[in-house]
């Protein structure tokens, strides 16, 4: 039972729902070790990509869903999260293909490619307290819940719950990539903005693919 | 919030909007996508200027748009970096043929976004060179870091190279001397104030009555510490002492001096501390050829500033001195 | 209260010796009393223009200190007029043998002051005329009142008669042209934030977060009226209505339309001002042919705006545009 | 028993000190109505008089002192208050002319010139909310009392509670002179900071000439 198009968009609906719902949580989080856009740049992003899903056709695949939030973010994004997610989507949507259903592993590969996409952009490497800290566990956690024969949904709750972890883990830690750097030993004790958006859209897509199971 | 505002979300519209309108001799403004390009672009046989950045340190970057200095600015939202969409068609408007520079302050964001028009522009066979500024000596510079912040030699490294390509000069030499001028600057800020991001609506960060931030950037981030207020003099001293080491700067050099305003302090305030730091190079023997001093690279309404010190060479006095016709800079027409 | 000064009682000191560090090229300064007159003073067979008044509205006057705009500027201290003794010395120093102007702003000190100035002046042989600015029209004029405060009007009386001067009328034409700027120009500043005096360290006066003082002027003085803030738009028309309906100011009219900040507003701010300033004036067909927008007459850190209306005609225009270099307004040269 | 000299050198001495003690207050009070320079051009001059004191010597009179003061505050107090209080003085002197003592009747008409050289300069009128308002009531004052047969003592103790009561009398009227008078309406229910100014200094010339009169 794997993932398609309905839960692709429904993907999007909840990432542009849980975004606006944590906005202010987003920019707080960003004031304390960046410049307090964070929550206003994502917002902005996926509530652009919204109208934009009537686009799609009968046809359409999660590729091409993926597709369209990836050009979506880079052309209203700005700031380092716009390039950084635009990549993100991009290189999952090349990995999902044409695929009209994703299992585990696609999901694990999709994962794997957004995260790589991030890392070749931004150079950032685990541990420098950025959103690469939410996506690394997200990406092994999803792999080895493929390889232990779980569902595209396991596998996503699995990458989700990491992330969460992931994110609160960035606490204590000293930035070394992206504005929270300037800071030096000051960003210790603030959680990373970017680490928690990503938690948010992998929980998103895990709860998508529950309602799609629900369904 | 405080603001002379509408709507928070069309903050950057309706200023560009208003900027346009005052300017229409100097600039001409598109709004979709926004960017700010001169009167008279492109201009045959001449290296188109690009910068941009997020909104909010005004008069950078649409302030220095016009002869001499850049031919096109791409404002992002508040202290966001604009996407490439805006800094394509801005490439794209400015391109007589002999390339286009993009100057880019060291920001992820800003790297990463310039980054992507760039290849974008290349496809569309344009020539584009980079250069990106770096001259804050309050962050710590490593190749497993971000880097240095550009700020305050942002403004310099705008007019020098915007005065080579106006003579002129080819890609090549335009990128040399961008890239000499922000070798050679070197920065340092301090804020007394936070300031309030419109869509955020709160202060950037919170600060005692008697407290500053030493080592601010330019987009409200709280600095490296957190100190007392101390006398003028005392904060003009913090802040030069890490610049004149770092470069170093030195005795029988020849320097650009440029106090910058973050934009709430009051000139007087700018003024009091240019007097302490000229008597602080006069004493080290170091000589201020030229200098500026105002608001010209700021923190929307930040009260603070920043001290830039650029070690100067015949050709970048002369490119200095050379005419300049934008809204926030003008000499010699 | 959080400066960027060292002792309160040296911060006019200090900051004018800071300005001529600066401005070397531009102006000299003598400390004696205190005074800024133009490197090339006095010019023999040219008619002298000297302003002053308190300090705290930089760059008014120092900063217009230069070819076609100023001969000298005499600060007194924060937000007081000056005495006579600079004036006098400012005169003296200005006087090429034509005359000396002097542009004064209507308030009670700065009128006494230069009146005493003038006639010590006088005494000793210098043809000294007096122009008193009084463009705001938050304030009710009569003949039983200390009448209208000169405002933003002050820099475009300066700025058109320096023009005129350095063209070779004149004294006589020189204050005429002054007198008809002034006449022709209207004024009106609101604020969101009060400013603190450095040797008072208290606010001067105080606001809720959300209220604004409408009819300010440019001493951190409380206004006429208090109200809740409002989007930029309306703000903007409440200040353009009385100027328009006083002049008044008619279709057909042209128009220098100068909006100017209060010291602490981030240029961004402004140009939203500007926006619908413009549209306003564009709906009642009054046409702006010229436009200026900045900080240019300014109370300290204060947040806030001013705008002012010029009707022009076809030679306040032409002076306007001629050439003037000083250290915060120049073109043509 | 005329007031002399010792009695117009302490005058001054006393100005001095009573303006740098009530310096905040007449900042605080300038500030509500006007722009809160008030205490410190007041400050500045009464402090620049002090070290001229020195220069008086043995043949020095009252008149020469008040000129000293004149001078002096109208080339170092500036705003509206230096050439108001540096013409008042100035007129003081030349009414007290040569006269090494003066007697009520002089110390009436020295407070006349005082506050005629007030308004001839400042145009104001009583009720106008300035420092007028001191002065009017002040000048009626020590002129009846000096007809009334009062000492000199009587005729400024006179003089100084007329200004007292004058500077209070100032609170509910709305400024038609000076500054305050740009806050229309907004101007009533302050004291003018210019007649609390003239009041301590009347009220340090009848406590000189108490102090004399003590010795
Ligand atoms: N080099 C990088 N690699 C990975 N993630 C990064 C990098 N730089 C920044 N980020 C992420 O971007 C987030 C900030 O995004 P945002 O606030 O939208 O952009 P900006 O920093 O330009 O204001 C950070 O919290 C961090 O997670
Ligand atoms: N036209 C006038 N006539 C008499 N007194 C005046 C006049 N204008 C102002 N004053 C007095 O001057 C006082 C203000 O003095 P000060 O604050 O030192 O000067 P400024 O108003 O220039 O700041 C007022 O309180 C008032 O008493
Ligand atoms: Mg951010
Ligand atoms: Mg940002
Ligand atoms: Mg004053
Ligand atoms: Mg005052």
């Amino acid at each position: 039972m794997g993932l398609d198009i309905t839960w692709a968009v429904d993907w999007v609906r909840r990432s542009a729902q849980v975004v606006s719902d944590h906005r202010i949580e987003l920019i707080t989080l960003d004031r304390e070790i960046g410049d307090g856009d964070h929550g206003e740049n994502m917002d902005r992003g996926f509530q652009a990509v919204l109208p934009k899903l009537d686009d799609l056709h009968a046809g359409s695949t999660p590729g091409d869903v993926l597709k369209l939030v990836a050009t979506t973010l880079i052309s209203t994004v700005g700031g380092a999260a716009g390039p950084l997610y635009g990549t993100a989507y991009l290189k999952a949507a090349v990995a999902a293909g044409d695929s009209v259903s994703l299992d585990a592993e696609a999901i694990a590969g999709i994962l794997t490619a957004a995260r790589d996409g991030i890392v070749l952009r931004g150079k950032a490497e685990p541990g420098d307290k950025t959103m690469v800290d939410a996506w690394t566990p997200a990406v092994d956690a999803a792999t080895a819940a493929a390889a232990d024969g779980a569902d595209a949904l396991g596998a996503l709750q699995a990458a989700a719950s990491a992330a969460w972890e992931g994110a609160a883990a960035t606490e204590p830690l000293v930035a070394r990539k992206g504005r929270a750097s300037y800071l030096g030993e000051r960003s210790a004790g603030h959680r990373d903005p970017g680490a928690e958006s990503s938690a948010l859209l992998l929980q998103a897509a895990a709860d998508a693919a529950a309602a799609s199971a629900g369904a | 919030m405080k603001k002379i505002i509408n709507d928070p979300k069309r903050v950057v519209d309706e200023s560009v909007a208003g900027f346009g309108a005052a300017h229409a001799d100097l600039v001409r403004v598109e709004m979709d996508p926004i960017h700010i390009v001169r009167a008279d672009a492109p201009i045959a046989g001449k290296v188109g200027i690009v910068s941009g950045g997020g909104s909010g340190h005004e008069p950078l970057h649409a302030g220095f748009v016009g002869f001499g200095m850049l031919d096109a600015a791409v404002p992002g939202a508040v202290f966001t970096s604009p996407t490439p969409d805006p800094i394509l068609a801005a490439t794209k408007a400015v391109d007589g043929g002999a390339g286009v520079l993009h100057i880019v302050k060291n920001y992820t964001g800003d790297v990463l976004n310039f980054e992507t028009a760039a290849d974008l522009a290349s496809v569309e066979g344009i020539d584009v060179r980079s250069v990106v500024t770096n001259d804050d000596v309050a962050v710590k510079d490593s190749l497993y870091t971000a880097g240095r912040r550009g700020v305050g030699g942002t403004v310099l490294v705008e007019k020098i190279a915007g005065a080579a390509a106006e003579r002129g000069d080819s890609l090549d030499e335009v990128a040399e001397v961008a890239e000499r001028v922000n070798a050679n600057a070197r920065s340092m800020g301090l804020a007394l104030t936070p300031c309030i991001v419109p869509h955020a609506g709160e202060e950037s960060f919170t600060l005692a009555e008697d407290e500053i931030e030493i080592g601010i950037g330019i987009h409200g981030e709280p600095g490296r510490e957190r100190i007392k207020l101390e006398p003028a003099d005392g904060l003009v001293d913090r802040l030069l002492a890490p610049i004149l080491e770092d470069l170093p700067f030195e005795s029988g050099d020849r320097v650009l001096l440029f106090v910058n305003g973050m934009g709430g302090s009051p000139l007087v305030e700018l003024y009091i501390a240019y007097r302490r730091a000229a008597e602080v190079l006069g004493e080290r023997g170091i000589e201020i050829a030229r200098s500026l001093v105002g608001n010209y690279i700021t923190s929307l309404e930040m009260q603070g500033m920043s001290i830039t010190l650029l070690k100067l060479d015949d050709e970048m006095v002369e490119l200095w001195d050379a005419p300049v016709q934008t809204a926030a800079l003008r000499w010699g027409r």
